[in-house]
């Protein structure tokens, strides 16, 4: 893509996790900058974070690298007041679940102060949450909050899909001026790709064609972080019936990059948005409501949502197994919009294919 | 606005004279059952069919023995991600627990909650959540309703050193001091929050008690590992609260053998020494008071090996009903998550 | 309104206030159900939470109407310990900015204990917070957070616009077995209208078509909160220069009554929709998502969103005078979807109209 | 990691000997300059010019003047709604509070915030905000720079006795002595959250500065409304964070005089009474100090006369300039969020 530094040729790629990717835009940032620190319950822990902070301690000390006390408001409220003092914090939270007990130091300080101080003091903060499903985690442990960071003027919302994107996004996050709340889905850590060497920046504030995009496609498909695979892979399967569709990663919630939604869906006139989170008053709801504000006259049907249903998420393999929307969804409401039939064959799930586990090398307890 | 009313005359004199027979073998019983509970978890899980996270407190059985056996029918407790204890210790329904932890629809939860969500109003126990320091202010606000209603209960609420980080905690203690609310805390200091040791989370050399004590609030610091000490000091606690002098505070040291979360070891990654390990490992609280059953009551081989034969039996039932119960209906619509 | 018991001929009325509509609502809960009881910072003070619970506690006595700590997390707790014990309680924020450190308990718990306890306890409480402008309140105190807490199955959200309303949803979210979230905003306090004496209940989640409904008209303005009132000032404007529209008061934003807001798009084919909150991702994309994803075809135009900018509230009243929609901006909304000229007379303000006021009666300092 | 650096020499001769003339003559300019400019604002607010709530510290002026006095250049100081006396004490911009608070174009925060918002970053003051407790955590993180960075400095956090409910203040003293952060609290001890007393919020009988104390901080109790012994109390407290051990924390008993929020005086509604209101006023820490000017330094009428007048004329050009200064024009965008 032409506007990802990463992809220009010159630059050597290796095969690295998602996991990897994050943790090397955090490792380059240390680097690079002294007054970057890295703050997060078990953050120099041998776990390190799902890995995305492994080695850390060792490389660069314990000021650089902390543990903190179970104490997330004040915590981010530390992480405020350092960044207005001259630090660069990246603090991490490991569920946004937890991090509800910090809404009031993101929202009403870290989002609000440059401004609510007539634009004299940034807040250069960034911080790390992770969303969505784990191992049978349940309604407390996989909630998707990018709606509500995203209806906070003053916050800016990344959740990247891939590890290239990962690293990318993660080191613009931390170098920007603003507060940046990276959204990190559970099921991506262990996701192996191509990631390119050296630092390197993924623009805040741009969504990435992932796919499509040759003019003949008759469906955009817009996906937000896990979602977006979910997208490609519902490309893979309209392909094989002949229908060709664009797929979006949407990779910034806000600010939402306005553009390249509008002119996929002008070529397409057709609108699937996936998001990871419930459905009702999500993110969704506000692609939709945009694409139909700016582009009535190119929609040739109604733009359709998918997430997930409105009640919590159960624990349950047997109960959570239909509550996550994936791939054949997409596929489904791509090909109502076309108006054409669904074979129910494309919700058959393979032999040996449990549907709580990206792939088989994931298992609990986490 | 009173909940006050005597404790029996019976816990009065057991207090006094120290745990008579039945009370020692009732610690015993409920400790060895919490374990043996926990290591069919640790036998089954490998099997990947309990798919959700679990927290074992292998090795921390005295704190919820001790504190249960202090309480009388009524009473009601909550907890946090490591409740599988305190949960059974109140009695609560085994077959439940494991239908939970397996998903199916006979769980007490229904198969929604999964392990970290264990509740049975029936006993008492109101729930457990594994949002840590949560359940706090919701325990006190048990305690409030029997305040306002001076229905003479007492809430037990479990949490762990790390819990105490939590501003909630501070403010529950507060407000709890402020009501003089029957409710006791219960904090088993067991040095670690997940991988994260105490020297960097909390000042070294101030006891967690200490910050309930600056709010007013009665404390007992003790050995949590002695089970005759926990339901000696629970029962002193539990008499204030009933009596209405307000909440209490158990601060009791412990230590959990396993990983934070799941059914192995985790002495090699490097976190703690297998030195302290082994140290505590030494301080079992069932070896202790076997020992004690042995040499006070001169309990013999046959009476360890028909309790331990009689639980176990009732363990793997419990397992294989859950194995055998149907999973939950995939049904669930909006609904569901309305009264 | 035929939906609305209290609008039959039988029953008599007297004008009050908002503030007291919702004191009534209270006061009868307070006397008819033991197992109700009020809790909030100030709850029992002199000035009676702007005189919503004024006298409460001389008539119910210092158990059933009690003041807290400054610990709005715990306290929620506690209510939501109550309610699950056996009590009903009432509990106020006194602002949402504040309640943004009591989202843990209020999203995690109180909205999810039902479902994830496998629907064996009801958590029967009512959290009243006051949203919106207060005078020079700006930032932090002014905040309308619906859209948060309508992404939340499991919570009820309400947000009366009337005195009448005022009394009988929140006597209705009393007597609910779910946690209610009641959202008044700050304006409307001082509002008097026509109340019906006695008790009586607005059904939660039901909408109200406050204006029109002929047959004749060509545009439907949804409000929420004090923005019904302004959709009202609009329908008024609109009608001197021959347009009807017909004005919904959305009431409920959790459940959101689909029925009444379909019905009227299908009749008039154009929508605008007036919120309190800033637009992006905010309440009015579900308005908009569902009216494109159930009535693309009736839709003659775009639907229009009105709200806040998506910058933080300035205090000066030089700043705050434009950040604000009115009225006028709902008229020259609906005038573009009609395709009719705007006169730039419109937003001209009144001699003597201080924007920053509802009116000359309301002054500082709160 | 350390940011100790001695105690000048200076301030440790003057916590030997007592405060110098000079000093005194400090305290009681900072406590008159604070007086006399929120009385202008009691004398302008009926206007209606001044469009935003104003939290008055009118009788609590000794805090902010004796711990600023006892701080060095350098030094920051954060606060939350009542923060008038906290931010002119620090010689914060006066022309950028008035014009802050009449809503003006060179406001210290461009009129964006309000007289809850102040803000002077090259005086020390990082600003203040209402949310109650939030900047507790904020200054401990300013004070966390200085720890990594070892500049040497102190930083303020001024609370109220409300604000000592919150769970933050608690999570914040455990991370504060954690770190031994420089970081000084003052937590200012008016009795009154609102209209809320005391007894309906905390238990009676614990002193606030004994949870801190159970945190493993330093703590001073004292008189609030005595400049003298604030400063003494502060110079030592200052001096313990500056060397490196940790923060520390006073309690200082003071009043409001006047309504919570608002230019007037309120004890006709009921929530406290007026002998209590008597009681406070005749300990006027203003009249106070004025008193030893005169008994120990044989200060004279004219003295304070000219004092007055030098600082009245200051607060009247401050008003002038913000009265005639021009409104931020509105053409603010979303860009104007973003740095
Ligand atoms: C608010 C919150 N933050 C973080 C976590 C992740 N977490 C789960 S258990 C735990 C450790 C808690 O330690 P402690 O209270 O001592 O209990 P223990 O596990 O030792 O029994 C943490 C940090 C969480 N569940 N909730
Ligand atoms: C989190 C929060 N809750 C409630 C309020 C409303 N409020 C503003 S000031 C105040 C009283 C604070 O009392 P205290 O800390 O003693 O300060 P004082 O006003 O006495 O100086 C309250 C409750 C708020 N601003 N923030
Ligand atoms: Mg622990
Ligand atoms: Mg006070």
């Amino acid at each position: 893509m032409p506007d990802d530094a990463h992809r220009s040729a010159a630059v050597s790629t290796r095969r690295m996790t998602f996991a990897q990717g994050l943790l090397e835009a955090q490792a380059i940032a240390l680097e690079q900058d002294p007054s970057v620190y890295l703050m997060g319950l078990g953050a120099p822990d041998p776990k390190g974070i799902f890995g995305t902070t492994s080695g850390l301690l060792q490389r660069f000390g314990p000021e650089r690298v902390q543990d903190m006390p179970l104490s997330e408001n004040a915590m981010t409220g530390v992480a405020v007041g350092s960044a207005i003092t001259g630090m660069r914090p990246i603090l991490t939270h490991q569920r946004v679940d937890f991090a509800l007990v910090a809404m009031e130091q993101m929202v009403n300080q870290a989002a609000k102060w440059f401004f609510m101080f007539g634009g004299q003091v940034p807040v250069p903060l960034t911080i790390r949450m992770i969303v969505g499903r784990g191992w049978g985690q349940g309604p407390q442990h996989s909630q998707s909050l990018q709606a509500w960071f995203a209806h906070v003027p003053g916050l800016k919302v990344v959740m990247p899909a891939t590890p290239a994107d990962a690293k990318g996004l993660l080191l613009s996050a931390i170098e920007d001026d603003n507060p940046v709340i990276c959204l990190e889905h559970r099921w991506l850590y262990g996701l192996a790709d191509e990631v390119p060497e050296g630092p390197y920046r993924v623009p805040l504030g741009k969504a990435r064609l992932m796919h499509g995009g040759g003019g003949k496609a008759e469906v955009t498909l817009v996906g937000l972080s896990y979602m977006s695979l979910e997208a490609l892979r519902a490309a893979e399967i309209l392909a094989e019936q002949g229908i060709e569709a664009e797929v979006i990663d949407l990779r910034s919630v806000r600010p939402l990059d306005e553009a390249t939604i509008l002119d996929s869906v002008a070529r397409t006139g057709r609108l699937v948005v996936a998001d990871t989170a419930h459905v009702r008053f999500g993110a969704g709801a506000e692609v939709v409501s945009l694409v139909v504000e700016q582009a009535f006259d190119k929609l040739k049907a109604a733009p359709v949502r998918i997430g997930l249903p409105d009640f919590p998420t159960p624990t349950s393999k047997a109960l959570s197994d239909s509550y996550y929307p994936r791939a054949p969804h997409l596929v489904a409401a791509a090909l109502k919009l076309l108006g054409r039939p669904v074979d129910p064959e494309l919700f058959a799930v393979p032999e040996g294919r449990n549907l709580d586990q990206p792939d088989s090398s994931f298992t609990g307890p986490f | 606005m009173t909940s006050a009313s005597a404790a029996s005359a019976g816990s009065a004199a057991a207090l006094a004279n120290g745990p008579d027979p039945e009370l020692l073998w009732r610690l015993y019983r409920l400790m060895l059952y919490v374990r043996l509970v926990e290591e069919k978890i640790v036998a089954l899980y490998p099997e990947q069919q309990m798919r959700c996270p679990v927290h074992l407190s292998i090795g921390q059985e005295a704190p919820a023995a001790g504190v249960a056996a202090a309480l009388r029918p009524g009473d009601q407790a909550m907890s946090g991600h490591r409740s599988h204890g305190h949960y059974l210790a109140m009695d609560a329904d085994l077959d439940g627990m494991f239908a939970e932890i397996y998903g199916k629809a006979p769980g007490c939860a229904r198969g929604r909650g999964g392990s970290m969500h264990l509740i049975d109003r029936a006993k008492g126990f109101l729930g457990a959540v594994p949002i840590v320091g949560s359940t706090i202010p919701i325990a006190a606000g048990a305690a409030f309703t029997s305040k306002l209603r001076g229905d003479g209960k007492v809430t037990v609420i479990y949490l762990g050193d790390g819990a105490a980080e939590t501003g909630v905690f501070h403010e529950t203690l507060n407000f709890a001091a402020l009501k003089k609310l029957p409710l006791l805390f219960v904090c088993e200091n067991n040095l670690y929050s997940v991988y994260s040791p105490m020297e960097v989370r909390q000042p070294l050399g101030r006891p967690i008690a200490g910050i309930a004590r600056a709010h007013g609030v009665a404390t007992w610091e003790g050995d949590g590992n002695d089970a005759v000490a926990v339901w000696q000091m629970a029962s002193e606690a539990v008499e204030a609260c009933r009596a209405g002098h307000g909440p209490a505070f158990l601060e009791l040291a412990t230590y959990r053998w396993r990983e934070h979360c799941g059914p192995n070891f985790d002495n090699d990654i490097g976190y703690r020494t297998v030195e302290e390990y082994e140290t505590w490992r030494a301080r079992d609280p069932l070896a202790r008071h076997k020992a004690l059953l042995q040499d006070r009551l001169g309990a013999d081989d046959a009476a360890f090996a028909a309790l331990e034969g009689e639980l176990q039996a009732r363990i793997d039932a419990a397992v294989a009903k859950a194995k055998a119960a149907a999973f939950p209906v995939d049904t669930l619509s909006p609904e569901d998550c309305y009264a």
